[in-house]
C-alpha cells in the first residue's frame, strides 16, 4: 500500500469506497431482477443499522425504537414528494433523501435531549414505547389527512435513466446510498468525534473529567444515527412505495438491533454482515430452507420461517457471543497463532 | 487446616498467584500482605472458589476444594467477608445477618447467633430494622463480620476489613477476632494492607509479591525484620 | 360524570392486567438484570395451552388456570437455564436478542399448534355484565372484581414471599447482590430459574385474564403486542426494581390510557403510553419507585 | 466488549458483494412480457400467484380463503383443467404488512414468474403494489377488497375489482336502514380505512345527516372500544351501522353488552359470516347472563351478500361448493369465506376460458373486459373496457341460526349518485361438472 494511504485514512476509505461503488454497479448489472430487489432492502438496512452502531456500539446508548425515524425519513419524503416536482429526476430524489436525513436527524436531536437524561433499560423503555406511539400518529384524527391514516402515503418510484430498468435502478439509489453512510461513518469514527463516543461509552465520568460534555456528545450519536435512519426511510419509501404505519412495525426496529449484534457490536463491517443475514433470512432464506422441508400441513409450513428466524437469532447468540466479527476475530487469532488476552 | 499447595491463578495472562503454597493451622490467626496487586484478594478468592485455580491443590480439613463452587465452599463452614465489606444495602440490618445463616435452615440456631452477634456488636442491634445503607463505615464493617459469623464458620476469610476505617475501629475489630480465636477457636486468615496492625493480633504471616510468596513465619519474626518491612509492609 | 366513572373503572381493570405483566418483568429484572421481551410470548403460550384445555377440552376454568400457571413455571425454568443462564454474562445486548429470539420461536411453534387462522374466545371466569347502579349500567362486571382480586392477591402473596419468608429473602438478595450472596451460601442459579419460572407463571395469569375480557380475545397466535409493551411500559413508570412500583405504573398507565380514549381520541393509544412514560421519566429519570442506580440492558 | 475495530468503507460494500452473490448468484435478466410465449403459461400449466395474510391480524377467517380458491383449481385439475392447462396457485404470505405485500409480489413477478395476480388480499396492502404491477403489465384479477380504488380505467388498465366496492354496499344497506328505521337514531362504527370510510361514504349518501347521532371508529391494532360503545349508549342510538371486520363486530357486541346496551346491527358483509362471529362469541355467551346462549347474540343481525348463501342447501353453486368443500378441505368450516375463495377462484377459471386456447397476459384482460358471466354471484359483473368494477350490488339479508337469510331481491347501483334499483335477472344455474366453458 502506498505510504500516502497508509497516513491519510480518508483517502484511504475515499478510495475503497469509489472501489466498493464499482464493484457493486458491476454485481447490479448481473444481477437478474429478483436478486436486484433483494439487494436494495439489505442496503438500505446496511444504512440503519451502520447508524445504529454509532449509537450503540460507539456510544454505548441504546435504541429499541429506530424504527421511528426511519418513519420520520420515509414521511419526510413522501410528503415532499407530493408537493415539490423538480424538473430534474435526479436532483428531486437527492433532494427528498437528503430532506429526510434532515428531518429524521433533528428529531433525533429531540429524542437525544431526552436520552441524555435516561440510562440502561428505562432507555430501552422509553425508545420502545416511541417506535409503537410514532406510527399511530398517523392515524390521529387531526392529522391522518396528512399523513394518509393507516393506510399511509403513497410513493412514486424514481424513473431510472433510459437503459436501466426499474429495479438495477433501486439497487443502485440503495447501494450507492450505503456506501456513502459507511464511507461517512467510517471517517467520522476515526475522527476525534468518534473518539468522544467511545470515551462516554467506556466510562462517562473519566470522559467528562477530560472536558468532554458527555450530555452533548450522546446527543450527537442519536442526531448522527437518526439522520441514517432517516436516509434509510426514505430508501424504504422508494423501494416499497409506500410510507405508511405498518411499514415501521416493532419488528423493523428490533431486527435492527439484531442485525448489530449480530454482525459484532461496534464495526461498520459487522452491520454490513449482519444486515445482510437478517434481510436474507426474512426475505429468503427461512423461506427456501423451509421449502426444502417439504412440510405437508399448512400451519407447520406457515411457520416454519418464523421460527428459523428465531432459532437463529437465539442459537447464533449462543454460539458467537461477539457476532460475526468475533468469531473472524478468533479464527484469525487461532490461524496466526496469536492469543487474545 | 487449610491447604495451599503451589496454587496459580490468571486472570487472561496475567498470573494474579504464582505457585502459592501455605499451611494455616486450626484455631490461628494468618495474616496475608502485600502492596496493591500482590495477589492477596485473589488468593482468598481462589480458596473459596470465586476463582478457579489454573493449578495447583486447595486443601481444608482433609478435603479437597479446588474444584468447589462457592456455595459448596460456605457450606464447609468457610465464611468469607470481601473486599469493601459487601453489606447488601437494600436490606436491612437484621436481614443482612439473617442471609449469613440461611443456608444451616435452622431457625433456633439462627435465633442463637442472632442474640451472639448483638452482644458483640450492640450498635447493630439498635439499628437491627434499618437499611443498611444507613449505617457509617465502621458499623458496615461490623455488619459485615458479624453477618460472616452468623454461620458459626470454622474458618474466616478476611478481605481487608480496615480499609478506610477510623484506627480505633480497626482496633475494636482485631480484638473481636483475637477473642474469638481464644473463646471458639476460630480459625482466621487475614488480608491486610495495613500490616502493623494485621501483625498485631497475627499468629503467622506471609508476604506476597507479585503473586508469589517472598516471605513467611511467625508474625513477630516478621514484624522485626526491618528489611521486610522497608520493602514491603511499609511502616 | 358517570361517564368518568365508568371510565376510571375501566382504567382500573385493565390497570391491573398491565400491572401483572409489570410485576412479571420486575421478577425478571430483580433477578438477572434482563428485559425480557420473550415475556409477551410466554404468556401468549400459556394462554393457548388454558384455552386450548377450556375451550376446546372443555375443562374447568380453575383447572386450566391452574395447569398454564404450571406450564408458565417450566417454561420459565427451562427459558433461564438453556438460553439466558450461558449469556448472562455475555455482552450485555445479546440477552436482549436471544430473548427476542424466544420470542419469535414462541410464535412461530403456537402457530404451528393452533394456527395462525381462528381468532379465539375465551369465557371469562364470571359474568362481563357490569353492575347496575340505579337505572344505569357500570362499566365495571364480576369479573372486573375478579381480576382486580386475583391481581391483588398475587401482589399480597408476593410482597410475603419477598418480605417474610428466607426464600424471598434470598431471592432478594441474589437480586440486589449475586456474588455476595453466593459469599453467605445462597445458591443464586436456582434462585434465578426460580424467578423465571415465578415470573412465567405471572405471565399465565396476566394473560389469561386478559384473554378473558375482550382486550385478550381477539388475539389469535401473535405476540401479544401491546401487552408487554404496555407491561414493560408500566415496570419502567415504577421504576423496575420495586414490585410496588409496577403495579402502580400499571394502574396509572390503565386510568390514564382510558380516559384519553375517550376524552381525547382512541385511535393513538401506543402513543399515550409514550407520553406518559416520557413524561414519568423526564422527572424522574429511574422511574417513580426505583432506589438502586440502573445499570445497562 | 471488546472494542469494536472499525472497518473500512469498503470492506462493508464488498460484504454486500459478497453476499450478494452468496444469495445465488446472477439470474438471467428481466421478465420479459409479451410474445407468443406468455410468462408463467406452458403447454400443461398455468401459474398464477397471490398475496394472502396467513399470519397476522387479518387471518382469522381471511386465511381460509386462498385455500378455497386452491381447492377449486386442484378440482378444475383433476377434470382436466382449461383449456387442456392445470392451475398452479401460488399464495404467499404477507403477514397483512404492505413491506412484505411488496416483497412478496416482486419475489411473484421476479422468481416464480407467475402469469397474472389472482385475489390478492387487503386495501392498505394491494395498494402498494398497485402501480408497480401495472407497470409491468402483469393482469391483477379480482382484488380480495371492496376499495373503489381498484376501478380505474385508465390509471390502472391490469387491475381489477371483484367484490361490490364499499360505496355500493354502503348505499344499498343505508337504503335499507333509512326505509326500515325511519325517525330513529342511528350511528355508524367503521374501520379506520379505506375500507371503512368508503362504507361511511355510501351510507352518508342515502342517511339523512340529521338521523345519524354519532360517529365513531376503531384501529384493527386496538380491541380496547369499550369508550366508543359509551359514546353510543349516551347518544342513545337505536341502530349502529358497523362496517368492521368480523372480530370488531364480535367486540362492538360484547362491549354493548357489557353494559346491557341491545341496538339493532347492521354489518357490513365483510364482518358479518354467521359461524365467525358466533365462534367468536360462543366462550363469552356462557358468561355473558342468563338471557343469552350460544349464537342468540347475533340472531336478527342486518347484513348483505352478493353470492349464494349457505342457508340456501338447494341452491346449485352450494351444492358444487359442499361437494369441493369435503373433498379437499374437510377440515374448515363451511362458511363465508370459503364460498368467497371458491366463487373467486371460478371467475378466474371463467376468464381463463374465455383469454382463449393460448392465452397471453393481453388476451386474458381482454376476456374479462368483455364481460364475464355472473356465475355464482347474485348480481351482474359491471366488468367492460370502461369499468374494471366487480358484482354491482348486494342483497340485504338477516342471519338466522348460522347462516344468512337473504330477503327481498338484490338490488344493483353505482358508487356514484346513480340510483338503486331492484335487479330481477336470476342467478343461472352451475355447469353440470363444475366447470366454466368459454364464451
Amino acid at each position: 500500500m502506498p505510504a500516502i494511504l497508509e497516513r491519510s485514512t480518508l483517502l484511504r476509505h475515499t478510495l475503497f469506497a469509489l472501489v466498493g461503488i464499482g464493484v457493486l454497479l458491476l454485481l447490479i448489472h448481473n444481477l437478474g431482477d429478483y436478486r436486484n430487489s433483494q439487494l436494495a432492502p439489505i442496503a438500505y438496512t446496511v444504512c440503519a443499522a451502520a447508524g445504529l452502531t454509532m449509537l450503540v456500539g460507539q456510544s454505548g446508548q441504546i435504541s429499541l425504537g429506530h424504527g421511528a425515524f426511519m418513519a420520520v425519513g420515509a414521511y419526510t419524503f413522501a410528503l415532499l414528494q407530493a408537493k415539490w416536482t423538480s424538473s430534474h429526476p435526479n436532483v428531486q430524489l437527492v433532494g427528498l433523501l437528503a430532506a429526510g436525513v434532515v428531518v429524521a436527524a433533528v428529531f433525533g436531536a429531540v429524542v437525544g435531549v431526552a436520552a441524555a437524561r435516561l440510562r440502561g433499560p428505562y432507555l430501552a423503555g422509553a425508545t420502545l414505547a416511541l417506535a409503537l406511539g410514532l406510527p399511530s400518529l398517523a392515524s390521529y384524527e387531526k392529522l391522518s389527512d396528512h399523513l394518509g391514516g393507516s393506510t399511509g402515503l403513497n410513493v412514486t418510484s424514481p424513473n431510472p435513466p433510459t437503459g436501466v430498468n426499474a429495479y438495477r435502478w433501486q439497487s443502485i439509489i440503495c447501494c450507492v446510498s450505503a456506501v456513502l453512510v459507511l464511507w461517512f461513518l467510517s471517517n467520522l469514527s476515526r475522527s476525534r468525534v468518534g473518539r468522544s463516543f467511545r470515551a462516554v461509552r467506556d466510562d462517562e465520568v473519566a470522559a467528562a473529567l477530560c472536558g468532554l460534555s458527555v450530555a452533548r456528545v450522546q446527543v450527537l450519536a442519536f442526531v448522527v444515527s437518526a439522520g441514517c435512519a432517516g436516509l434509510a426511510g426514505g430508501l424504504l419509501a422508494i423501494i416499497n412505495l409506500t410510507a405508511g404505519p405498518g411499514a415501521f412495525p416493532l419488528s423493523l426496529s428490533l431486527s435492527l438491533l439484531a442485525a448489530i449484534v449480530f454482525g459484532g457490536l461496534g464495526s461498520m463491517a459487522g452491520a454490513a454482515y449482519g444486515s445482510v443475514l437478517v434481510v436474507m433470512l426474512n426475505l429468503s432464506w427461512a423461506q427456501t430452507l423451509t421449502d426444502k422441508l417439504s412440510i405437508h400441513s399448512a400451519k407447520v409450513a406457515n411457520n416454519m420461517p418464523l421460527m428459523i428466524y428465531g432459532v437463529v437469532l437465539a442459537v447464533a447468540m449462543l454460539a458467537a457471543p461477539y457476532g460475526v466479527q468475533g468469531a473472524l476475530h478468533r479464527l484469525r487469532m487461532l490461524a496466526t497463532g496469536t492469543r487474545k488476552s | 487446616m487449610l491447604e495451599l499447595e503451589d496454587v496459580v491463578t490468571t486472570y487472561g495472562a496475567v498470573r494474579a498467584l504464582d505457585g502459592v503454597s501455605l499451611t494455616v493451622p486450626d484455631g490461628t490467626i494468618t495474616a496475608v500482605l502485600g502492596a496493591n496487586g500482590a495477589g492477596k484478594t485473589t488468593l482468598l478468592r481462589s480458596v473459596n472458589g470465586l476463582v478457579r485455580p489454573r493449578s495447583g491443590r486447595i486443601r481444608y480439613a482433609g478435603k479437597d476444594l479446588t474444584r468447589t463452587k462457592v456455595d459448596n465452599v460456605v457450606r464447609a463452614g468457610i465464611a468469607h467477608v470481601p473486599e469493601g465489606r459487601g453489606v447488601i444495602t437494600e436490606l436491612t440490618v437484621e436481614e443482612n445477618l439473617r442471609l449469613g445463616a440461611l443456608w444451616r435452615r435452622n431457625r433456633r440456631e439462627t435465633q442463637a447467633s442472632l442474640t451472639e452477634v448483638y452482644g458483640m456488636f450492640p450498635p447493630l442491634a439498635e439499628r437491627r430494622n434499618r437499611s443498611a445503607d444507613t449505617l457509617s463505615g465502621g458499623e458496615r464493617q461490623m455488619l459485615a463480620v458479624s453477618r460472616a459469623l452468623m454461620s458459626r464458620p470454622k474458618l474466616l476469610l478476611l478481605d481487608e476489613p480496615s480499609l478506610g476505617l477510623a484506627p480505633r475501629v480497626t482496633a475494636q475489630i482485631m480484638a473481636t477476632l483475637r477473642r474469638l480465636r481464644e473463646r471458639q477457636s476460630l480459625t482466621v486468615v487475614l488480608v491486610e494492607q495495613n500490616a502493623r496492625s494485621a501483625l498485631s493480633v497475627a499468629d503467622q504471616a506471609i508476604v506476597l509479591n507479585l503473586g508469589r510468596v517472598v516471605a513467611s513465619g511467625a508474625a513477630s519474626e516478621l514484624a522485626a525484620d526491618e528489611k521486610l518491612r522497608h520493602a514491603y509492609l511499609g511502616f | 360524570m358517570f361517564r368518568f366513572l365508568n371510565l376510571t373503572l375501566n382504567g382500573v381493570s385493565l390497570g391491573m392486567i398491565y400491572a401483572a405483566v409489570a410485576l412479571a418483568l420486575v421478577m425478571i429484572w430483580r433477578a438477572t438484570r434482563i428485559v425480557n421481551f420473550a415475556q409477551g410470548g410466554m404468556l401468549m403460550f400459556t394462554t393457548f395451552i388454558a384455552w386450548d384445555l377450556a375451550q376446546r377440552h372443555h375443562i374447568n376454568y380453575w383447572v386450566a388456570l391452574a395447569v398454564a400457571v404450571g406450564a408458565g413455571l417450566v417454561i420459565g425454568a427451562v427459558a433461564e437455564r438453556l438460553l439466558v443462564r450461558p449469556v448472562e454474562n455475555g455482552p450485555p445486548l445479546n440477552a436482549v436478542i436471544v430473548t427476542l429470539g424466544l420470542l419469535i420461536f414462541l410464535q412461530a411453534l403456537a402457530g404451528m399448534i393452533w394456527g395462525n387462522a381462528q381468532a379465539h374466545s375465551y369465557s371469562p371466569a364470571y359474568s362481563i355484565v357490569g353492575y347496575s347502579a340505579g337505572d344505569r349500567t357500570l362499566l365495571f362486571s364480576p369479573n372486573d372484581v375478579y381480576i382486580v382480586t386475583a391481581v391483588l392477591i398475587v401482589v399480597v402473596v408476593l410482597y410475603l414471599l419477598f418480605q417474610r419468608t428466607s426464600l424471598g429473602l434470598q431471592m432478594r438478595a441474589a437480586a440486589f447482590s449475586p456474588e455476595v450472596a453466593r459469599l453467605l451460601g445462597v445458591r443464586v442459579g436456582r434462585l434465578l430459574t426460580l424467578g423465571w419460572a415465578i415470573a412465567a407463571a405471572l405471565g399465565a395469569l396476566a394473560g389469561i385474564l386478559a384473554a378473558g375480557t375482550q382486550t385478550g380475545y381477539v388475539q389469535t397466535v401473535g405476540p401479544f403486542d401491546a401487552l408487554l409493551v404496555y407491561g414493560f411500559t408500566a415496570a419502567v413508570i415504577g421504576g423496575l426494581d420495586s414490585p410496588i412500583g409496577a403495579v402502580i405504573g400499571g394502574l396509572l398507565l390503565g386510568i390514564v390510557l382510558s380516559y384519553a380514549d375517550s376524552y381525547v381520541s382512541n385511535n393513538i393509544q401506543t402513543m399515550y403510553a409514550f407520553l406518559i412514560l416520557i413524561a414519568v421519566l423526564m422527572v424522574r429519570p429511574n422511574g417513580l419507585f426505583s432506589r438502586s442506580a440502573a445499570r445497562r440492558v | 466488549m471488546r472494542r469494536g475495530h472499525i472497518r473500512l468503507a469498503a470492506g462493508g460494500s464488498m460484504l454486500l458483494l459478497l453476499a450478494a452473490t452468496a444469495c445465488g448468484g446472477s439470474s438471467s435478466g428481466g421478465a420479459s412480457s409479451g410474445g407468443s410465449s406468455a410468462p408463467g403459461v406452458t403447454a400443461t400449466t398455468v401459474t398464477i400467484g397471490s398475496t394472502q395474510p396467513l399470519t397476522g391480524p387479518a387471518a382469522p377467517g381471511y386465511s381460509e380463503i386462498s385455500q378455497a380458491s386452491d381447492a377449486y383449481f386442484k378440482y378444475i385439475n383433476e377434470n382436466g383443467g382449461i383449456n387442456g392447462r392445470t392451475i398452479t396457485y401460488k399464495y404467499l404470505d404477507d403477514g397483512y404488512d404492505p413491506t412484505k405485500t411488496v416483497a412478496q409480489t416482486k419475489k411473484l413477478i421476479t422468481q416464480d414468474k407467475v402469469f397474472a395476480i389472482f385475489n390478492a388480499l387487503g386495501t392498505p396492502t394491494h395498494e402498494k403494489v398497485i402501480e408497480f404491477l401495472n407497470q409491468q403489465k402483469v393482469p391483477d384479477l379480482f382484488v380480495a377488497s371492496g376499495c373503489q380504488c381498484w376501478d380505474d380505467v385508465s390509471a390502472h388498465p391490469e387491475t381489477f375489482g371483484w367484490q361490490p366496492d364499499y360505496v355500493i354496499e354502503g348505499k344499498i344497506l343505508g337504503e335499507y336502514v333509512k326505509k326500515n328505521f325511519a325517525g330513529k337514531k342511528i350511528a355508524y362504527f367503521y374501520q379506520d380505512d379505506d375500507f371503512g370510510k368508503d362504507g361511511v361514504k355510501g351510507l352518508d349518501m342515502e342517511i339523512p345527516k340529521s338521523q345519524v347521532v354519532a360517529r365513531e371508529s376503531y384501529q384493527t391494532s386496538n380491541p380496547d372500544i369499550a369508550s366508543q360503545v359509551q359514546k353510543f349508549q349516551s347518544a342513545k342510538a337505536d341502530v349502529i351501522v358497523s362496517f368492521s371486520i368480523p372480530a370488531f363486530t364480535a367486540l362492538l357486541k360484547l362491549n354493548a353488552l357489557k353494559v346491557k346496551y341491545d341496538p339493532t346491527l347492521a354489518v357490513s358483509n365483510v364482518g358479518s359470516d354467521p359461524l365467525t362471529l358466533s365462534g367468536l362469541l360462543e366462550a363469552f355467551a356462557k358468561q355473558g347472563g342468563s338471557t343469552v346462549k350460544g349464537s342468540d347474540l347475533i340472531q336478527g343481525v342486518i347484513t348483505d351478500g352478493y353470492i349464494a348463501s349457505p342457508a340456501d342447501p338447494t341452491n346449485s353453486w352450494i351444492k358444487l361448493f359442499q361437494t369441493i368443500h369435503d373433498k379437499y378441505i374437510p377440515k374448515l368450516p363451511f362458511d363465508g369465506n370459503v364460498l368467497y375463495g371458491m366463487a373467486a377462484g371460478y371467475t378466474f377459471a371463467q376468464a381463463l376460458a374465455a383469454a382463449g386456447a393460448n392465452p397471453t397476459r393481453d388476451s386474458l384482460v381482454k376476456a374479462v373486459e368483455a364481460g364475464l358471466d355472473q356465475g355464482p354471484g347474485l348480481v351482474p359483473f359491471r366488468f367492460s373496457t370502461s369499468s374494471h368494477a366487480g358484482f354491482t350490488g348486494v342483497q340485504i339479508g338477516v342471519i338466522k341460526g348460522t347462516a344468512v337469510k337473504l330477503t327481498g331481491s338484490p338490488a344493483t347501483t353505482d358508487d356514484g349518485n346513480g340510483p338503486i334499483t331492484a335487479f330481477d335477472g336470476t342467478q343461472p344455474e352451475a355447469p353440470a361438472n363444475g366447470i366454466p366453458t368459454s364464451g
